[in-house]
């Protein structure tokens, strides 16, 4: 092996940890990892990729979850001819036990490349690299060891939550029950592609959004509150003591909610002012809490730049309780699936659909009030269909 | 015949003992040194967390490695980021030394907490992708070799938050990162006729360009499409749909660069990251320029950036006419936009800065 | 590319097994694929299945959205899938001779 | 037969000797009382303009009166503002009274400066334009009855300017103004298909259409058009370009209120304005629910708004659902923008307030 | 007349001057201005305008300058059978001597309806109401007095500036002059319509923007300056001796390029960070002075809603310098036409035109470099076209 | 409508005297109407522009933008208004009994 990678060996110098070193390493014992190796070089020589365009394979039963992969060059890389990667469901949150993430290397150790992505961008376990016959009985082997495939195609999605109540203070939902319970609930639009494109549910605990839900989510779950900060002044007093610089956090309070009163060493607060956003929360954990009347807002829209253009996720709810079994949320996803599903183009995501048919259309047909909390600001044109 | 539908474990099967007794009913944390939370529970208990690096295209052999570590001292528990960093978790503060003695032996970075640069979120590239302009995982090697120092501290003004991308399709939230890497291609597609009438929907190939560029072919007789090339933006689109108009190209490839984008909602709304760099070529193994510049433009927000201001914020405090001039970066007439909401950048007042 | 023997005919088939000579269809060609695809024996639904997609296909140019398929042939998915275990696209158009599904994966 | 492109009169001509003097040469001013500016020029020599308020729609008899008191008072010279008011210059300071006393007598209104409301930017409406779906003037007197004292005194947090139009081009700059009232027309074109063929251009006309709600007549033998009624927005652009599809309906006709807009650059940006109510019917002659919502707008910021903010920038920083709560208002679903760029007011953010 | 409009008489009350009033005045002298009073009155009670659409009308040898207006009930009013306007230029920065003024009145009442519009909101003294036999020979007469029409159709229209340095001491360029200047230059394009749609110009001296240039016209000069603020400590001072409130200015400078040191007596100011957006000299003219390096920013495209939507002008040109005889703004100006006439569409304005083809494109074939003066931010899309 | 006699015949006109009866327009029809506007005798250079616009009109249905008319007949806006002093569209258009011109005033 040794030299006859030299551009990809350049990439095993330095301190960050080395993938080349990973991919040398599965390939010491695996052929199709030494072949992903070689073309990786070969790629990195030619500048271009080496991977063909799409490939339809599969489990039985299922309509996605598994990537069909072939090289171009199979003859001199026929240890990855076939190279297909499958999606595998992690648990939410992303915690594991060694003995289930043990079986998932002996199991991908048997049937694929031995490498991994831990995780996909989207969440999942990916395993990368198999071929099509190993398909179904690394599937059945995975199955048996309790776990099951992601979303791909245009289907429901992987969901993910952030670690939220499992390890933060600030989950105002439960990310991982949600999580948990969705995914249970839609395991049949998870493996089986029906709609127009590809659909993600992602939910974040708190306005920090730690799995970037707003701005990869066609449906965005973000917990907030509705009452005021809770504030500990005491313990404001103690950050301060300790040289804590408050001004500069209070500086940069998006709504000028708080100020510091450095006289009678307090932190005023306008509860009606504060829009949330969590930041001074975010700059003194031990002082400040969010309030307690809890649940989440609904935004929806969130996707990458194709094709239209990216978006951010839109507010549409900005305020809904989230309680097992969800059921609020499950019905406004159906009825969304349904509106989209109805109205869409092939490859039009939500937001390009929302967006051709007017808010303003979606709101009506879903049933929901215009509220301006859905809005930065009202119209500016005086163009009004009353008759739509 | 195997179980369908069965989903993925539950996650209560998964958490540590402590995370059960304190599932909900936790009261703050401290990150008590770069890579470690603490994190502290109603009734006092403390779980500390110890955040890793990895190049999340790993071998089997390095998840034994990580599992190894977390039956020693985790009760055999452990987890992953949203960015791809393992989390050792403790109930016992003496561990956070040997976890940290452990993972180092093993090469890997503690760190990634608070006002650092995490984990690069990245995508395929010439790894696995059919699609891709450029690799994600030797970019992302590049770059955190050069930022080590920034991933293990805590100094910079507030996150920085940097993403990979292998083409435009953008797989990661590359749009709103503080930092962004874009793989794109130059050319348009070169179609292979032949092959268009047994591989594409012609239909779906001609609606599938967001800039109508592609039409029939002229020649009935050739079932096939065309380019109006002065239309085309090598968005790629076409080529999902139909295999037959494959855009890759070693001379025309390359990235792109963005900044200033964010996702949280603290402070100021989430924001699009923007272009700052059109084009680079790519020169693997390294990317020496896409590095320079990635380098370049952190450490002048390092430098200007006032405390809690994300990369984003800072920008649009002093204008983007002035990060121009203090990045150095020459703006060109394609950093102004021409897609479909692109008045929305064009200034409406006379003030800005020299 | 590869050559496949399906009805008895010679046809050029790509790595995923969806013939490349559209011309070539016939009714055992599919009953050949349907074979490969775990839907053989063909009932009268499998074909209302692929004649609804091969129909469709010859007059736009494109397969159907599966909500089409659906209410068109009155199955919903899980019948579909019961027919064409591998599904729509992976079977179903496999079998009508359309060519390989792209879009998103 | 006539001289033609002479142009206008050379403005030199037409200024004071006074302003002659000091042309480009000025250094600083004041208001020294409602509607009585105050120039120094760097020479230390004096101006004094005396602003008076105008309906602009006047009579030749009108601007002979006002004439007069110039030639009393200003050597035969005066000006109009950019908002129809009449300015007295003069450089002796002791006819600033004198002239206040003559323009009393006549009814009009001294003020217009500083944090006032100043004269109505409006339109022709019923009086002259075939494209009215309300009257301008009428409007206005109706408005300025009820703010007059707006006018003559300068309380307010910073300038108020309110526009008038009477359909929705808008002539004016309404879209840009603190508050503004626009007639709008809310039932599609009737069309008179006789008379199509003679007056109208049909390419034009179908062009004419933002949303392209105009088709050839299905049937080839009437050389007309018809409307898809589901996607009009009432905007006349197609009576404009073809007179056989008026809009205006007695019923259907009625205006909409907007605010928030500015022109200047001073602190923010300019802003467009924004809709706060989407129709109120014709209420001839005092149209009383359109000045009930202008005073109420006017009256919620005067008390809420923190000095030199004008009225957008003041509603940008408590946020438009606080702004629809203070007032009052109603919002509704015709709010929401729907047309081209209507994401830009997508609310991306979990922030809000309740 | 009394009593036979008792919907407008009631706008005869209150206090704000009364239109109505200046129709009767006219009225008693003037048939179809009593005409007009009735026409107007029964729209109040019809709710609805009696004017028909159009009309072309015009003098010999102009293309514009004439609204033609018909009523629609001619046998009812007669006198307004007939009700065109006329357009008149005024001189720049609407300053007039009496004897003009008296001029165009005693014109008005020879030929017209005896009721003008002063001014019209393009800045035109507007003659309100004649027939058509009267057009050329009030024409004629107005020329007599020195006076011209202004623009209408798809030309040029009427172009206007603020008062500038005829009254204000922050005038940065001459806007009267100019104005004047370009009006004479495009006498044919103001008086023969030739484009795909009307075009405006308007030129404010500095950026508090008098004329309202940057939301009306499709092309904006407004003065600015490049070096800095020029600050009178001692004037600051004696404003705060007063009893100013200094703070709440500070407060509101958009850049933070101002702040106030209370111990020194000292308004410190970073030239660097100043936008030069006015905020501070406007509430402090006696100490804060625009600075000396003077010019103006050019902008394109503003306008009201008609087609696509309202915009406001875009900054093209961040700075040029405007010395007499304006050359290049007159070859930017020309340059222009020729692009939006070659491009455009009928009813297209140059705003449309440049976002139909982008502003890159616009600028390339104008030949102005792209700087980043001219965006607020660069592209968040991956949409580059490189071979447009 | 009042009507006009135009070319011995009698036409209907708006009031701004142009001809809403397109199918009667003639040769004499079109120089009584120069007559009005102060564009006759109509010499070749002028019916060289009355025959553009009315072409161009049949064709597509609408008037030729005012540089397309210069650049097709090759004569600048100024010769224009010296052929037709009352401009392109009151006078030209109306001559070539095209309908009113709209578009913006
Ligand atoms: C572990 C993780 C959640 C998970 O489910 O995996 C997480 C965990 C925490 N986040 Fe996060 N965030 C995590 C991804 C994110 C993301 C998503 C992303 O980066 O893709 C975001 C949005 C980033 C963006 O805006 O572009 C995110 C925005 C925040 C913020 C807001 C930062 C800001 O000022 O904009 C906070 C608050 C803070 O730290 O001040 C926060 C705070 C926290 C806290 C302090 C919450 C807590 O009390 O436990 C956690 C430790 C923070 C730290 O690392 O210093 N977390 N956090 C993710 C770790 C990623 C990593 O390995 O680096
Ligand atoms: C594997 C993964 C990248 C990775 O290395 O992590 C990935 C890989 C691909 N993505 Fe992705 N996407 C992946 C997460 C994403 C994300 C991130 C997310 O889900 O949070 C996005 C942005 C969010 C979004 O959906 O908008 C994303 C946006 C896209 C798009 C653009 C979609 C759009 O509407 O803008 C495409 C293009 C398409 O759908 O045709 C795409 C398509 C693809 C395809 C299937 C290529 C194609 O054109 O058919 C890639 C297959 C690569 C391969 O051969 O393995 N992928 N893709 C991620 C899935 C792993 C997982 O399941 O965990
Ligand atoms: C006379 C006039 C110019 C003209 O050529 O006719 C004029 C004259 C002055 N303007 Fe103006 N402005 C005039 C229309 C405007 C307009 C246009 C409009 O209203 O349509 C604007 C833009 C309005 C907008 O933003 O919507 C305008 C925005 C300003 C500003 C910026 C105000 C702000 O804070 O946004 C100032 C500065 C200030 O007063 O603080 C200003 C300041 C001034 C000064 C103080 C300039 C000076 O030093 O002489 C003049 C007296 C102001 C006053 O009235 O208190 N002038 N000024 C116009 C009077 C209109 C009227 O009769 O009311
Ligand atoms: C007289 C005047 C209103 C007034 O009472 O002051 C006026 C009156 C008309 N305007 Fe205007 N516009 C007048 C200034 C404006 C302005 C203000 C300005 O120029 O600063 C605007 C907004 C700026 C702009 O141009 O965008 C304006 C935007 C329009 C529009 C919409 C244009 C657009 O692109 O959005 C139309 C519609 C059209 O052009 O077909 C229009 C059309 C009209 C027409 C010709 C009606 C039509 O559809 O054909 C009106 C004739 C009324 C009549 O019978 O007298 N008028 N019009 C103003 C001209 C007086 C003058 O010369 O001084
Ligand atoms: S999104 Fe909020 S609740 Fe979830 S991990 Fe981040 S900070 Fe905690
Ligand atoms: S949460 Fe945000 S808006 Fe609310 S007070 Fe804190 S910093 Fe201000
Ligand atoms: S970003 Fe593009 S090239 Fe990279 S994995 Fe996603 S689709 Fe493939
Ligand atoms: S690459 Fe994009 S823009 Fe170019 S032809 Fe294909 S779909 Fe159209
Ligand atoms: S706003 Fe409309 S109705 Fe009023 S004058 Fe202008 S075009 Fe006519
Ligand atoms: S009013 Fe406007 S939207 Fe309605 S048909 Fe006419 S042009 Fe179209
Ligand atoms: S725009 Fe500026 S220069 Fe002109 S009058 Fe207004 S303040 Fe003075
Ligand atoms: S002009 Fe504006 S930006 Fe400059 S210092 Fe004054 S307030 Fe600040």
């Amino acid at each position: 092996m040794e030299g006859e990678t030299p551009l990809l060996d350049e990439l095993e110098k330095g301190r960050w940890p080395s993938f080349v070193k990973e991919i040398k390493r599965a390939a010491k014992k695996n052929k199709a990892a030494l072949d992903l190796l070689k073309v990786q070089e070969l790629s990195y020589k030619d500048k271009i990729t080496h991977w063909k365009h799409g490939g339809i394979v599969g489990v039985t039963g299922y309509g996605g979850g598994v990537i069909g992969r072939y090289c171009d060059q199979p003859e001199k890389f026929p240890e990855v001819a076939m190279f297909h990667t499958l999606r595998v469901n992690p648990p939410a949150g992303w915690f594991y036990k060694t003995d289930a993430l043990r079986k998932i290397c002996d199991i991908w150790e048997k049937y694929g490349s031995g490498m991994t992505n831990f995780h996909g961008s989207t969440g999942d376990i990916i395993l990368l690299g198999t071929k099509t016959e190993n398909l179904q009985p690394c599937f059945d082997e995975l199955t048996e060891a309790g776990f099951d495939l992601g979303g791909s195609g245009s289907a429901l999605r992987t969901i993910s939550g952030c670690v939220g109540p499992a390890r933060c203070e600030w989950a105002m939902i439960d990310t991982l029950d949600i999580t948990y319970n969705l995914t249970m609930e839609f395991q049949d639009e998870i493996h089986r592609p029906r709609w127009p494109y590809k659909f993600k549910i992602k939910i974040s605990g708190c306005p920090n959004d730690c799995v970037a839900a707003i701005a990869r989510a066609d449906f965005t779950v973000i917990g907030t509150w509705r009452d005021s900060i809770r504030i500990d002044q005491e313990a404001v007093r103690d950050y301060v003591e300790k040289g804590f610089d408050i001004e500069s956090v209070v500086k940069k309070c998006p709504t000028e909610a708080i100020s510091w009163d450095r006289e009678k060493g307090v932190l005023n607060f306008v509860a009606e002012d504060c829009t949330r956003c969590m930041h001074c929360i975010n700059k003194m954990p031990k002082a400040l809490r969010p309030g307690l009347d809890r649940g989440a807002t609904i935004l929806v829209g969130g996707k990458a730049p194709i094709v239209k253009g990216a978006y951010l996720s839109w507010v549409i709810v900005p305020f809904m309780k989230m309680e097992p079994p969800y059921m609020e949320v499950k019905e406004l996803l159906r009825k969304i699936w349904d509106w989209w599903d109805e109205n869409g183009r092939t490859r039009e995501r939500l937001a390009e659909l929302i967006e051709r048919l007017g808010l303003k259309q979606f709101l009506r047909d879903i049933g929901l009030p215009a509220v301006p909390q859905i809005v930065y600001r009202p119209r500016s044109n005086p163009y009004v269909f009353l008759r739509r | 015949m195997a179980r369908t539908d069965i989903g993925p474990p539950n996650y209560r099967d998964m958490l540590p003992e402590i995370i059960k007794r304190n599932y909900g009913k936790w009261k703050y944390h401290e990150i008590i040194r770069p890579g470690v939370l603490k994190h502290v529970a109603e009734n006092g208990e403390e779980l500390y967390s110890v955040r890793v690096g990895s190049p999340r295209l790993v071998s089997v052999d390095f998840i034994r490695d990580i599992c190894e570590i977390a039956d020693k001292y985790c009760d055999g528990h452990l987890r992953f980021t949203s960015r791809y960093n393992i989390e050792f978790l403790t109930d016992k503060k003496e561990n956070v030394d040997r976890i940290i003695e452990e993972v180092q032996k093993l090469g890997l970075p503690v760190g990634g907490t608070g006002n650092c640069v995490t984990n690069v979120v990245h995508t395929q590239g010439w790894i696995h992708c059919h699609s891709a302009a450029t690799d994600a995982s030797g970019i992302v090697k590049a770059i955190m070799d050069e930022l080590y120092d920034y991933f293990v501290s805590m100094t910079l003004p507030a996150y920085v938050r940097i993403a990979v991308a292998c083409c435009i399709n953008m797989c990661g939230a590359v749009h709103c990162s503080d930092l962004a890497v874009v793989g794109v291609h130059t050319k348009p597609p070169k179609i292979d006729h032949e092959k268009v009438s047994a591989l594409c929907e012609i239909p779906t190939t001609i609606q599938s360009c967001p800039t109508g560029a592609i039409r029939r072919h002229p020649d009935p007789n050739i079932k096939s499409v065309i380019v109006r090339e002065d239309l085309c933006m090598y968005c790629g689109n076409c080529f999902t749909v139909c295999p037959a108009m494959p855009l890759a190209d070693p001379e025309g490839d390359g990235v792109a660069i963005y900044a200033g984008g964010k996702v949280s909602n603290a402070r100021k709304p989430p924001m699009f990251s923007r272009m700052i760099v059109p084009y680079l070529p790519n020169n693997p193994p390294r990317w020496p320029e896409v590095v320079d510049v990635i380098k370049r433009v952190l450490e002048v927000y390092a430098k200007n950036a006032r405390k809690h201001e994300r990369m984003g914020e800072w920008i649009e405090r002093i204008g983007w006419e002035k990060f121009f001039k203090l990045t150095g970066i020459p703006f060109t007439e394609h950093h102004i936009d021409d897609f479909t909401h692109a008045v929305e950048t064009f200034r409406t007042t006379t003030q800005f800065k020299w | 590319m590869p050559k496949a023997i399906l009805g008895g005919i010679e046809i050029e088939v790509d790595e995923d097994g969806f013939i490349q000579e559209p011309e070539k269809w016939n009714k055992e060609v599919a009953e050949d694929l349907a074979k490969i695809e775990n839907a053989y024996p063909m009932t009268e639904e499998h074909w209302k299945v692929v004649n609804y997609l091969r129909d469709y296909y010859l007059k736009y140019e494109i397969a159907p959205p599966i909500r089409m398929l659906c209410k068109q042939t009155g199955f919903d998915l899980k019948k579909i899938y019961e027919l064409f275990p591998s599904g729509p696209a992976k079977g179903a158009c496999k079998i009508a001779g359309l060519p390989k599904p792209t879009g998103c994966v």
